[in-house]
């Protein structure tokens, strides 16, 4: 039985799939949930050790290396596979109610095909296995997200553009190495690459920076990082948060899985330090930084609400990045632990949006505002997930966040170090900006009467507050796991117990920090109610020079400051060009066409064709009678 | 217990409690000052080092939010009367308001032009009001005292009075803001005809009537 | 088993038969030649489903090299079943969906599959030619459009014209070196000849084969030519036309150059291969990026065509087993693929009666298989995983990695023109299913495509045989992607053969048993 | 349990911060009225105001307010109990990224109760505030950095007592131009001029603070006042050396303090963007300057 459970984790969701494009609407939806909610209570029942590696060979043969599809639990699956199934179940749970009539997207087959597709780049043994699931889940993905029309579209193939490019060279050097140890699976592809590293072959450079293509490009560090701006926020709005949680740590699952073997054990001065950080690791910390950096800055400039959290996904993979090329025990933990986070905060965060737009139809921010009236449990869920995000403590971004900084203490990569601290900075400016234009300020009389989501939407919500906060107060249940997945790699554990963390250079009980901020929260309310009485006035009773609103047709739409809020970081940036790379993409793109036209049209032109057939003839032969 | 202090402003004895937060009062008071009228050129030397109303505690502040005292520095005219108003709802209690020179009171020089208010005690409560055309910073000084003095003994209690007699208050400001109304008929200005105003101080409560006399034996 | 002559007898008997029934299209003529298509696909089937062992068939009792041989075996007949069910799909298409056409259509579709038939199966060189040759005239005769321009189908008379000529004086330059035209026979005499007359024959024999393949710079005919003739023309040049041209070429080069490496470099600069390959690798990469600028559906198409039919002959060229075998994927899932597509093209021009692609948007919204279709396509030609085209990849990459610095930028090319593709092909894929109301908001009317989405004559309905086509060719495709072993081991064991094994020496022992009597003219020396 | 133990020491803290602050504020324009020849308010005239202010009625605009009111005096109150006082903190961490986040979620606090007001001033102060913080938040870090580096420790406690044994030992002359940098950084934390753009009075009507009325503004004025102390407290470690005794440590953080008044009382206010270039120009270069010369490389 338990044999063939690794299998029908990957089989049996795309074959549900098939079976729910036959069903109705609510059903569809509900299979999706049910599925995931089994996927996530299988996976929280086993341990990685008890499940059996699953192997059916594909009789391709005479193609060299073996094909088949080899499935094993590896602990860093089970990890990324435990956190994503958790997450999934509440965001489809959300899905199940947001999917109504009247916003029904129709993608539940597909995103039941995706799950399978998606548990199985964790589960994949052999590359190919990997690749047909990476591949079809990046074809899914964009099927789900462009199947809309126009935008949605053009978001979805720039995803899936660069997500080939990247798989396309993912297959070409698992090939590389199959070519020499004449297998594709993971494990030995990864002995012998670092096998090469560790002899200082230079095929092994080109090799990683084969499969290093795949996952950059899909985690989207810089350049690769303006797609997510497209395809998450062009995504069907209960699908953003699975896209933005879940599938774009696929990249980081393959970073880590063939980084940390090639880095960790290979013998000290096999490869190029720079700052005691072989150099590869240290570009990718870099390369992550800079990621922060430009997400955060271009997060700030965005007025739609889905596109500043799509933005904010760019950088927080940028800190997950640097984490884990800071080389050591703890930047590698504070990597997973800061993704698990990152899958709930943003999940929660995307979620949010999705409702608000649910019952307002709003994305843009500066069109709503006010909402934390109407919509009070949502407000606290996103308010909850922006100090998270922040790294604020006391909510469970924080927890992960002072893990990287202390990493980076510990290698003294102080630079990257201020380079995350000016994008934490700016998080805390664009989330503010997030939370006061959708939940603050006036409440626009198009939305008087929005209500509350209902309860089973709201539940999810619960999940994340909940989660956000046991994990702020308790480290550790991320942190066990994430110790498991380092011993799977033969690297020690990070010292911790459920609430105390020790890091390089200084250690923090959270539970203490939990509850003195409890205690001056105490403190303070007290304060609250001995101070005077108060009275609630009205939204528009304001301080206005005097001056009656009504008396000059002021409607609480136009009495809201929300639309080019950070003016003056514009003003500053505006010399920056933040969006060369795109602007490059764009270029490269539009040279490629004309090229292509002038292939279309000018070679394809009576006129030439006959003059190179005949050229082309003459020199050959000419050739040939003088050789 | 709040409605009881109210009752009668005459007779009022402050507990122990009011009278230690009054302390506090009296020593932080913040001010919204209205400049409209000539008045407005008597706070700068009042507030900078000559005359530093700071030593007592008091300090500009930017919205009625914030403030305690408000200063009416100079004539008003309907319209502003209008905003006035409106600050001084906003205004958290306790609220105090000080009228500078004749025009609050009577309207001084311009007493028979047709926008302005010659009566302001008619549509907000004054808790003091200082004579002269303008009176100099020492006078202004010295009625601030007068009136750290009154709030410690309770007696600027004028938000009191306002809350209490809103509707008299109120009656009396529609009837003048009706005239920031665009009408196309010419209409008979109520405040030139002696006998209006009159009558209002007619109808007005007795304690409101009493601070009136109050301030003309003064 | 002489059944397999029935590909070539049959079609050949039928076409002349055909016009008996009369020159009108009539249901008769119809039935009979769908009925002989079909019963050749089930022919193949038949003996598809049982072992095929290779053997030898000669014609006319003529041993090698003097007669007629054909070499029979899994992959040829594979590629022989495949073209009739395609020949089977356009046909009946093309009598449901097309203009009418007189009875010659049928008659020349039915030679079209005689002469690919005969192409794939025989061994000798001057047979190859001339099947080739009527390949080519029946195709062109096909493509000639009743109405319109007829510049493309002028063009590729002159290309194939020129080529023709090429081809047929190189095989006689090679004949008058080697003094035989068995494709075997001339493998073994190929090192000994001289080298004057190896590059001229070579050349010129090849430029026929490029000329065929659509290979730049000699793809000028291609575009225009698609774009004109009937869909179910389309996809007979894109489908069977170019894949004989494919396979045919890979003969020449495993039987007659011995794998295409072993060619010597010229003038110690270039060799053959290496020329081929980067011929290839130029049509890859530039046919994809004419896809992206493509506003004509069909001319996509034929680009797409060529483009795939640049990374054959990359494969082709280095000559590795492994990049062999995924050119011979290739050639089947490019076969399938753009055949469905140019099912889903036909039905979109018989709609909208434009092949510019955008006006085909929004047709999708009434028959989403349409879109399904054209997904499944584009899966295919492109090489998702789990289609054919994946196989065909990743065993060309495996291939290519092994040859070095060439390799490795084919493969790069590679991953660059299949994302070209896939964003080609998408795109349009998209355009099918893009809600039609979006049009008018972006503008973008053209009344053509309104008024046929807003009443669509029957005429242009999707028909029994889209669908059946349709399926059928997607039957195949799920089959060749999920259970790609049958096709491998076929493959390995043709590649095998031809590279000197068993079964070739059947024929190579015959072709032995004449050699000391030509060695004896001195012709060739030892 | 050890909680517990150590609940009379918070409050303990929370009283010391709010009353160091408050006298600080006190002093301060104590001070100002001095340099401009002024009497001036009497020292504790901060007390008495906050003491007003929560005697006034007050209004509100919804539970936001209230709650984002509350957190940022608690957020500001937390982050009190991780900076070390003499040597010493009620929690025995004082954790420099603990407090570089913790004092965020004070202004998060703020900003959120302030935005709920529905007065669009309001968030505009806020985001002036905000992006000034992005102007002085790195240079801050980066000279923080450069302790971290030559000290090896994050822990500000550990920072302060390497700095011990007499003024010779005070980073304040191990790193002078890291030193100048937090300095021009410190001046636009409190928000004084040059750097009161958030507040702009006569400009944006005070800004965050335009609804705040009675016992708001009250906490409004507590949490100045811990974040004064706070401040103070964090330079007094970083670069003074702590102190031995309670009084030395107030007197350090008094010098602090009316360091930055002085230059408030004689500057005038940068616009925004003036002020994050101006931050980013020279306590951004100096402090990577400080940075770059104690790592000695990136």
């Amino acid at each position: 039985m338990t044999k063939y459970l690794l299998p029908a984790l990957v089989i049996l969701p795309p074959v549900l799939g098939l079976l729910a494009a036959f069903l109705p609407r609510l059903l569809r939806w509900l299979l999706l949930f049910l599925t995931a909610l089994a996927t996530a209570t299988v996976l929280v029942a086993v341990r990685p050790g008890e499940m059996m590696p699953f192997s059916a060979a594909l009789p391709v043969d005479a193609l060299g290396p073996a094909l088949g599809l080899h499935l094993a639990l590896t602990p860093t699956a089970w990890f990324f596979l435990v956190m994503s199934s958790l997450a999934t179940a509440s965001f489809t749970l959300f899905s199940l109610v947001f999917n109504d009539e009247r916003h029904d997207s129709g993608i539940a087959p597909l995103y039941l095909a995706l799950l399978g597709f998606g548990s199985g780049v964790f589960l994949a043994a052999d590359w190919i296995t990997f690749f047909v699931c990476w591949e079809l889940a990046s074809v899914l993905t964009l099927i789900i997200v462009g199947h809309r029309r126009g935008h949605a579209f053009s978001a979805g193939l720039w995803y899936f553009a660069l997500s080939a490019l990247g798989s396309l060279s993912l297959l070409a050097g698992a090939w590389w190495i199959a070519l020499h140890n004449g297998s594709f699976r993971i494990d030995d592809s990864l002995v012998t690459l670092t096998g090469w590293v560790a002899s200082g072959r230079a095929a092994a450079w080109p090799v990683l920076g084969l499969f290093s293509l795949a996952f950059l490009t899909k985690a989207a560090l810089f350049p690769f990082h303006m797609w997510p701006a497209f395809a998450h926020a062009e995504a069907p709005d209960d699908f953003s948060p699975f896209l933005s949680g879940v599938l774009i740590k696929y990249g980081i699952y393959g970073l880590f899985v063939v980084w940390v073997p090639v880095f960790f054990h290979t013998p000290e001065g096999a490869v190029r330090t720079i700052s005691g950080i072989p150099w590869p690791l240290y570009i990718l910390g870099w390369v992550s930084a800079l990621t922060a950096v430009v997400g955060t800055l271009m997060a700030i400039f965005t007025n739609d609400a889905k596109r500043l959290l799509a933005w904010s996904t760019v950088a927080n993979l940028g800190y997950i990045g640097t984490a884990l090329s800071a080389h050591s025990v703890l930047g590698t933990a504070a990597a997973l632990f800061h993704l698990a986070n990152h899958m709930v905060f943003k999940g929660a965060m995307f979620t949010t949006v999705a409702a608000v737009k649910w019952r307002t139809g709003e994305r843009e921010m500066h069109r709503m505002g006010g909402l934390a009236l109407r919509m009070p449990l949502t407000f606290m869920t996103f308010l909850l997930a922006i100090i998270a995000a922040a790294g604020i403590p006391p909510m469970s971004g924080f927890a992960s966040k002072w893990m990287i900084f202390q990493a980076l203490f510990e290698k003294q990569l102080v630079f990257q170090a201020t380079a995350l601290f000016f994008a934490s900075t700016g998080a805390f400016l664009y989330l503010y900006r997030a939370l006061h234009s959708i939940f603050l300020g006036q409440l626009s009389t198009r939305h008087e009467h929005v209500r509350e989501v209902p309860f089973l939407m709201a539940l999810p919500m619960v999940a994340f507050m909940l989660a956000l906060m046991a994990v702020g107060f308790a480290p550790g249940l991320i942190l066990k796991p994430v110790n498991w997945v380092l011993a799977s790699h033969g690297l020690d554990a990070v010292r911790s117990n459920w609430t105390i963390v020790v890091g390089a250079t200084a250690h923090i009980d959270f539970a203490t920090l939990f509850g003195v901020f409890g205690f001056a929260a105490a403190l303070v309310f007290l304060f609250f109610v001995l101070g005077g009485r108060r009275t609630k006035v009205p939204m528009m009773d304001n301080y206005t020079s005097g001056e009656d609103p009504a008396d000059w047709g002021l409607t609480p739409e136009r009495y809201q400051y929300a639309y080019a809020f950070y003016q003056p970081i514009r003003v500053l940036f505006s010399r920056i060009p933040l969006g060369a790379t795109e602007a490059l993409f764009a270029r490269v793109a539009r040279a490629l066409v004309r090229t292509g036209s002038l292939v279309a049209d000018g070679f394809a032109s009576a006129a030439f064709s006959t003059w190179s057939i005949l050229l082309g003839a003459a020199l050959l032969i000419l050739f040939g009678v003088l050789s | 217990m709040e409605d009881a202090v109210l009752f009668n402003l005459r007779d009022e004895r402050q507990s122990a409690w009011e009278s230690v937060l009054n302390y506090f009062r009296k020593r932080s008071m913040w001010m919204l000052y209205y400049c409209t009228g000539c008045g407005a050129i008597e706070l700068p030397p009042s507030m900078t080092s000559r005359y530093d109303m700071e030593r007592f505690g008091m300090g500009p502040m930017a919205t009625p939010r914030q403030a305690d005292l408000l200063l009416i520095t100079g004539y008003l005219s309907v319209k502003t009367l209008k905003r006035v108003i409106r600050s001084y709802e906003q205004m958290q209690e306790p609220k105090y308001v000080v009228g500078f020179g004749s025009c609050p009171i009577n309207g001084g020089i311009y007493w028979d032009a047709y926008p302005v208010i010659n009566h302001l005690e008619l549509f907000i409560p004054v808790d003091m009001s200082i004579a002269g055309c303008m009176p100099r910073p020492q006078a202004v000084l010295d009625a601030f005292q007068k009136l750290m003095d009154e709030i410690q003994a309770g007696k600027a209690v004028g938000y009191k009075r306002y809350r209490k007699h809103l509707d008299w208050y109120k009656r009396n400001q529609d009837a003048v803001l009706a005239r920031t109304e665009a009408v196309l008929e010419p209409w008979e200005d109520p405040f030139s005809d002696a006998a209006l105003v009159e009558s209002l101080w007619n109808d007005a409560p007795a304690e409101v009537k009493e601070m009136r006399e109050v301030r003309h034996d003064a | 088993m002489s059944a397999a002559v029935a590909f070539i007898a049959a079609p050949l008997a039928a076409a002349f038969l055909l016009p008996l029934l009369g020159t009108r299209p009539t249901w008769g003529t119809r039935a009979a030649s769908l009925l002989t298509l079909g019963a050749l696909f089930a022919l193949g089937a038949w003996m598809l489903a049982g072992p095929v062992p290779p053997h030898v068939i000669v014609l006319g009792g003529w041993r090698a090299p003097f007669g007629i041989s054909l070499y029979v075996d899994a992959s040829s007949l594979m590629l022989v079943t495949l073209f009739e069910l395609l020949a089977l799909a356009a046909l009946w298409f093309q009598h449901q969906h097309g203009q009418e056409k007189p009875v010659s259509f049928d008659v020349l579709v039915l030679v079209l599959m005689a002469a690919g038939a005969g192409a794939v199966l025989t061994q000798d060189l001057f047979n190859l030619f001339v099947f080739l040759e009527i390949a080519t005239v029946a195709a062109l005769a096909l493509s000639a459009p009743q109405t319109g321009s007829p510049r493309g189908v002028i063009r590729y008379w002159l290309f194939s014209a020129v080529s023709g000529a090429a081809m047929l004086l190189g095989i006689a330059i090679l004949y008058s070196g080697a003094g035989t035209l068995n494709l075997v026979d001339l493998g073994a005499r190929w090192g000994r000849l001289a080298e004057p007359v190896r590059w001229l024959s070579g050349v010129l024999i090849l430029l026929g084969f490029l000329v065929k393949m659509e290979i730049m710079p000699f793809h000028g005919w291609a575009p225009a030519t698609y774009r004109r003739a009937p869909s179910s023309v389309g996809l007979l040049l894109s489908g069977v036309v170019t894949g004989l041209a494919a396979f045919s070429a890979w003969k020449f080069f495993a039987l007659v150059l011995r794998g295409g490496t072993s060619l010597p470099p010229v003038s110690g600069v270039f060799s053959f291969s290496q020329a081929l390959f980067g011929l290839g690798a130029l049509t890859l990469i530039l046919g994809a990026l004419a896809m992206l600028a493509e506003k004509d559906g069909k001319r996509l198409l034929a680009f797409s065509t060529i483009s795939q039919m640049g990374l054959v002959l990359m494969a082709l060229a280095l000559g590795n087993p492994r990049a062999v075998r995924g050119a011979l994927f290739l050639v089947f899932s490019h076969a399938l693929g753009k055949s469905l597509l140019f099912l889903v093209a036909g039905i979109a021009v018989s709609r909208t009666r434009r092949s510019e692609w955008g006006a085909w948007r929004g047709l999708g919204q009434s028959s989403r298989s349409l879109v399904w279709f054209w997904f499944l396509g584009t899966a295919t030609v492109v090489g998702l995983p789990l289609v054919p085209g994946f196989w065909g990849k990743l065993s060309f990459v495996g291939g290519a990695l092994g040859m070095g610095m060439w390799g490795k930028a084919g493969v790069a090319l590679l991953i660059a023109a299949t994302v070209a593709e896939s964003v080609a092909l998408l795109r349009v894929g998209h355009g099918l299913w893009e809600h039609a109301d979006l049009r008018k908001r972006s503008g973008d009317v053209d009344e053509t495509s309104a008024a046929a989405g807003a009443a669509p004559a029957c005429k242009a309905c999707a028909g029994v045989s889209y669908w059946a086509g349709a399926l059928a060719i997607s039957a195949g495709i799920l089959w060749m992607g999920l259970w790609p072993a049958t096709f491998t081991r076929a493959f390995a064991d043709t590649a095998a053969a031809y590279a000197g094994d068993q079964p070739v020496s059947v024929v190579r022992t015959s072709t032995d048993a004449f050699a000391p009597r030509r060695d004896g003219q001195g012709q060739v020396k030892p | 349990m050890r909680f517990l133990n150590m609940l009379p020491q918070l409050l303990g803290v929370s009283f010391l911060a709010m009353g160091l602050g408050l006298l600080l504020m006190g002093l301060g324009r104590q001070f100002t009225a001095r340099l401009q020849r002024r009497v001036g308010p009497p020292f504790y005239q901060a007390y008495l105001d906050v003491l007003k202010c929560f005697s006034k009625t007050s209004i509100t605009h919804g539970f936001v307010m209230d709650l984002g009111t509350i957190m940022s005096l608690a957020g500001l109150i937390a982050t009190a109990y991780y900076v070390p006082f003499v040597q010493w903190t009620p929690t025995g961490s004082g954790s420099l990224v603990i407090i570089l986040y913790l004092m965020t979620i004070g202004y998060l606090g703020m900003a959120m109760g302030v935005s709920a007001s529905g007065n669009p001033q309001a968030p505009l102060g806020i985001a002036r505030a905000l992006a000034l913080m992005f102007g002085y938040k790195v240079p801050l870090v980066m000279v923080i950095l450069a302790m971290i580096v030559v000290t090896g420790s994050s822990d500000l406690l550990a920072i302060a007592n390497a700095q011990q044994g007499g003024p010779s030992n005070w980073f304040l002359l191990k790193f002078p131009i890291g030193f100048v940098a937090v300095e021009i950084a410190f001046q636009a934390m409190i928000g004084e001029r040059p750097y009161d753009m958030m507040i702009a009075p006569a400009e944006i009507a005070s800004g965050p603070m335009v609804e705040l009325s009675g016992k708001y503004l009250g906490l409004a004025f507590l949490l100045h006042s811990v974040q004064l102390y706070v401040e103070t407290a964090l330079i007094v470690n970083l670069f003074l050396g702590g102190a031995a005794n309670p009084a030395t440590f107030f007197g350090k953080q008094v010098l602090v303090y009316l360091t930055s008044m002085a230059v408030n009382a004689v500057m005038a206010r940068y616009r925004i963007e003036q002020g994050i270039a101006h931050l980013w120009k020279w306590a951004g270069s100096l402090a990577f300057i400080q940075l770059l010369t104690t790592k000695g490389g990136f």
